[in-house]
């Protein structure tokens, strides 16, 4: 990998963590619970990112970039699988990037219906607010 | 002649600043109908880059996920509940 | 003269069972010797010299739990101030600090070791 | 051969666990769900039971799902260490479940309160049987699902949501994080078996990673990996800076959750960090300075969560809340247990090292016992006091049922650690190790931890045995007595066993922890495969 090109993908990475530190400062200081469910999202998402990010490679030649993990013949001989591990990306952060999305929409559906119970009983989604339970 | 590798890492960068502005917007904006329109163009821009990361199947499942599901699932519980978010500056805020 | 060698284990096992034993032998020994029927009395009734009924002056008196309750508070009142007041006070916000400083001091005990 | 029993207990439960709604759309009878639950538990109960019984016998063993081998496939491997903490979740699970039938005799909801009950066990044992990283990430997921629902199990009663709305989002927050720092022993280990990855930190740092040259720095990603799943686990366990959800959700769970969640739940994340810094991160890996400063910081920690939970307990009004925050204070001092590891204060294999091991994990059984009977006490004294949980209205309900009144006893007496109770001896062998340690001061804060428990725990006894009743209460039935009298009885046996129960624990924490026992996990877990 060129110079030019770690410096790009650092940007990328840089970024990503950025977003990290930005959604934790909205999940832990912004005092609306809704708020608190969107910055929740992107820092899911952007640890699903990070993860995909790991599993990228550089690029096997200058013109040739690397492929999808997905073996498009249907009995590979082993020259075709030499030639897909030379060229693929790693297939395992994707399966867990999978995992992760469904787990991750499971527990922020049930977030959304707990706020709407919140907002029902108390009136509001502000969380200075929504302090019974003290002491 | 800029190369094709530096071309596509070069979207990849570009990529990372908008959702890292678009997120940014996000988390700070008072105004939650528009803190939704922004993670959906931060959601966006990530399905573009689980495209360049070549993994076309996480964008497939991503897309109605982040970009279609959350969002609306955000703007009925904004629907169903309060708009704004409220200052965050005043001592002491809402207690009572 | 022998002397009895245990480990602390033994010991304590065997020290606890006796005093089982003798809290058992002193509760039989008090059943048997308590009175079977209750034992009445008009006295709280009986007006006292000064022509006060006793219950009045019954009323009055320091219940154990409002005792326990003056020291605790008592004793530690700016602890207690500051511990319900101020950390478990229920708003989400004010925990977010105590638990990201926490996620920051264990990121910097990373980066010093990386530095090292 | 492949332990089969080893592998599918976990996903048979599941299945029998999401079978569960269907099943409530067909049979409307709740006796039948109640029996189900049960039976499903047993089963559980019977399968931990039996695995504990070959790992004792033949040491540890190992299961590769569907047939892949362990750096590819995901892995289920036991030792002794963590055999028993299960067989400790299924065997308490069991009598809570049984518990349930009484408490929710009544109510509609029953199919979908068992699925979630069921799920809880399920995530558990998952995450104490689990070999793989990842697939510990998953359980923890469905273990703090299914305990988000089931606090907020009253949907209409403000407070309980609120508890589950402040535990559910930083708990999001907290796996989330457990996620990001697997993204990063993935990068720089290319692996993210338990077996694999110790003997990558532990024997050779020269392999090809599979990601390329980009993430080479493998001591600063380790560092921040393990930054992050350990503030993942000490949320999950209630460890001081992320104490502050504990309080709030565990009291407002329908009792018999209550006591699963701080009986049993709050020692996964004890388990995982105990996995994660003696044997991944073992004190024989090239990481071993990190680990002497990450040790620090959780005996200061645990120190700190052992003197604010007692602290706290002491101006408590609400009955389950006060053993909420002693669930706190507990958690601490198994922490301070754990700390012992730090080359600081001990070497490998010394006697301290082994004592504080040993104390850690007798004080994590001892507590698991004495927290779920008296949160199950709890349940029926609120019942017989009529469905108040306040200290003051209670009103002397155990002094009318003496059975009761004993179980609390029993109860108080095994946490607070009065001879001949086992607690005395956990706590006894923490103190000691500390002493043989060279750091007597530790011993003596651990003492006044003790000490300053008391005040809540006399409130406690004093609010339900000893003020006088005011109004005529309500009898429970024979069901939740016969339970309390079992869990006493265990109690008690833990006390009285303790020389038996000690040297045991010594022996299995000598088996997991000693050098050999590193390399024997790395063995059977991986290299066994590659035989066949």
């Amino acid at each position: 990998m060129s110079e030019l090109n770690t410096f790009l993908f650092n940007i990328l990475l840089f970024s990503l963590f950025f977003n990290v530190g930005i959604s934790l400062y909205g999940i832990f200081a912004r005092p609306s619970l809704i708020k608190k469910i969107i910055a929740l999202t992107i820092f899911s998402d952007t640890a699903n990112v990070l993860a995909i990010a790991v599993g990228y490679r550089g690029w096997p030649s200058p013109s040739q970039p690397p492929i999808p993990p997905v073996i498009t013949t249907t009995e590979p001989s082993i020259d075709d699988l030499t030639w897909f591990a030379r060229q693929a990306v790693d297939p395992l952060p994707q399966a867990l990037v999978l995992t992760a999305i469904v787990i991750g929409l499971a527990v922020t559906l049930f977030l959304v219906f707990l706020t709407l119970q919140v907002y029902r009983l108390y009136g509001t989604t502000d969380v200075r607010r929504v302090a019974r339970l003290r002491g | 002649m800029i190369e094709l590798d530096t071309l596509t890492y070069l979207f990849m960068a570009l990529a990372g600043v908008v959702s890292l502005i678009a997120t940014y917007l996000a988390v700070l904006e008072n105004d939650l109908i528009r803190a939704v329109i922004f993670s959906a163009l931060q959601s966006t821009v990530y399905a573009i880059l689980f495209y360049l990361l070549m993994a076309p199947d996480i964008a497939l499942v991503y897309i109605p996920v982040a970009v279609g599901l959350y969002p609306a699932v955000v703007l009925f519980l904004i629907k169903k509940t309060e708009r704004s978010e409220g200052d965050l500056g005043g001592a002491g805020g809402g207690s009572e | 003269m022998s002397t009895l060698n245990l480990d602390p284990w033994t010991a304590t096992l065997f020290l606890s069972g006796v005093l089982a034993l003798s809290t058992l032998v002193m509760y039989l020994v008090y059943i048997t010797l308590s009175r079977k029927t209750p034992q009445t009395s008009s006295e709280y009734s009986e007006p006292y010299i000064g022509g006060e009924p006793a219950s009045v002056i019954k009323s009055v008196d320091v219940s154990v739990r409002n005792l326990f309750w003056g020291v605790v508070r008592g004793a530690g009142r700016r602890l207690y101030t500051f511990l319900r007041d101020q950390m478990h006070n229920g708003i989400l916000n004010d925990w977010g600090v105590y638990m990201l400083s926490y996620i920051g001091l264990l990121t910097l005990i990373a980066l010093i070791y990386f530095m090292r | 051969m492949y332990y089969l029993s080893v592998g599918v207990l976990v996903p048979s439960l599941i299945g029998l666990a999401f079978v569960l709604p269907l099943l409530g759309m067909i049979i409307k009878n709740i006796k039948f769900f109640h029996a189900y639950a049960s039976a499903a538990s047993l089963y559980a109960l019977v399968v931990a039971a039996y695995n504990f019984s070959i790992v004792v016998k033949e040491g540890v063993k190992a299961y590769p799902f569907g047939g892949w081998w362990p750096p590819i496939g995901i892995s289920y491997e036991l030792d002794e260490v963590n055999s028993l903490i299960a067989l400790l979740t299924a065997s308490v699970m069991f009598l809570i479940t049984l518990y349930s039938a009484w408490y929710i005799r009544d109510l509609k909801d029953a199919p979908y309160y068992y699925t979630l009950l069921l799920g809880l066990e399920v995530g558990m044992l998952g995450c104490i049987y689990t070999g793989d990283a990842f697939n510990l990430f998953v359980m923890l997921e469905v273990m703090s699902i299914s305990a988000y629902a089931l606090v907020g199990f009253y949907r209409n009663k403000p407070e309980a949501v609120e508890a589950a709305i402040k535990y559910g989002l930083f708990g999001a927050v907290a796996t989330t994080l457990y996620f990001i720092g697997l993204v990063f022993i993935y990068a720089s280990f290319g692996t993210l078996n338990m077996a694999d990855l110790t003997n990558k930190v532990t024997l050779f740092w020269g392999y090809d990673l599979v990601s390329g040259y980009y993430y080479g720095q493998v001591y600063a990603a380790t560092a921040i990996a393990l930054a992050l799943s350990l503030w993942a686990f000490t949320f999950k366990s209630a460890v001081f800076p992320n104490h502050f959800w504990l309080p709030d959700a565990h009291p407002e769970a329908p009792t018999p959750v209550s006591a699963a969640l701080s009986g049993l739940v709050v020692n996964v994340g004890v388990y995982a960090t105990f996995r994660f810094l003696y044997t991944i991160f073992n004190p024989f890996s090239a990481v071993s300075g990190l680990r002497d400063l990450i040790l620090l910081v959780t005996l200061v920690l645990g120190l700190a969560s052992g003197l604010i939970g007692a602290l706290m307990m002491a101006v408590q009004d609400d009955i389950k809340r006060l053993l909420a925050y002693s669930t706190i204070s507990h958690i601490g001092l198994v922490l301070v247990g754990l700390s012992i590891g730090s080359s600081l204060l001990s070497k490998p294999g010394s006697q301290a090292f082994v004592d504080g091991l040993t104390g850690a994990f007798y004080h994590l059984i001892n507590h698991s016992l004495g927290k779920s009977l008296l949160f199950l006490t709890a349940g029926v004294i609120i019942y017989a006091a009529g469905g108040t949980r306040r200290l003051d209205e209670l009103g002397g309900v155990a002094r009318r049922n003496p059975l009761l009144g004993a179980a609390l006893i029993i109860g108080v007496l095994q946490l607070l650690g009065i001879p001949p109770f086992g607690g005395f001896f956990s706590k006894y062998l923490l103190y000691a190790s500390y002493l043989e340690a060279g750091a007597p001061y530790i011993s003596v804060i651990i003492n006044v931890i003790s000490a300053i428990s008391l005040l809540g725990y006399v409130r406690l006894l004093y609010a339900a045995l000893f003020t006088t009743p005011k109004r005529e209460f309500v009898r429970a039935s024979a069901l939740p007595t016969i339970i309390l009298l079992i869990l006493s009885v265990a109690c008690l046996i833990t006390g009285i066993l303790s020389p038996i129960m000690s040297e045991w624990l010594r022996r299995f924490v000598e088996a997991t922890t000693s050098r050999d026992g590193i390399l024997n996990y790395w063995l059977q877990g991986y290299l066994i495969f590659w035989g066949r």
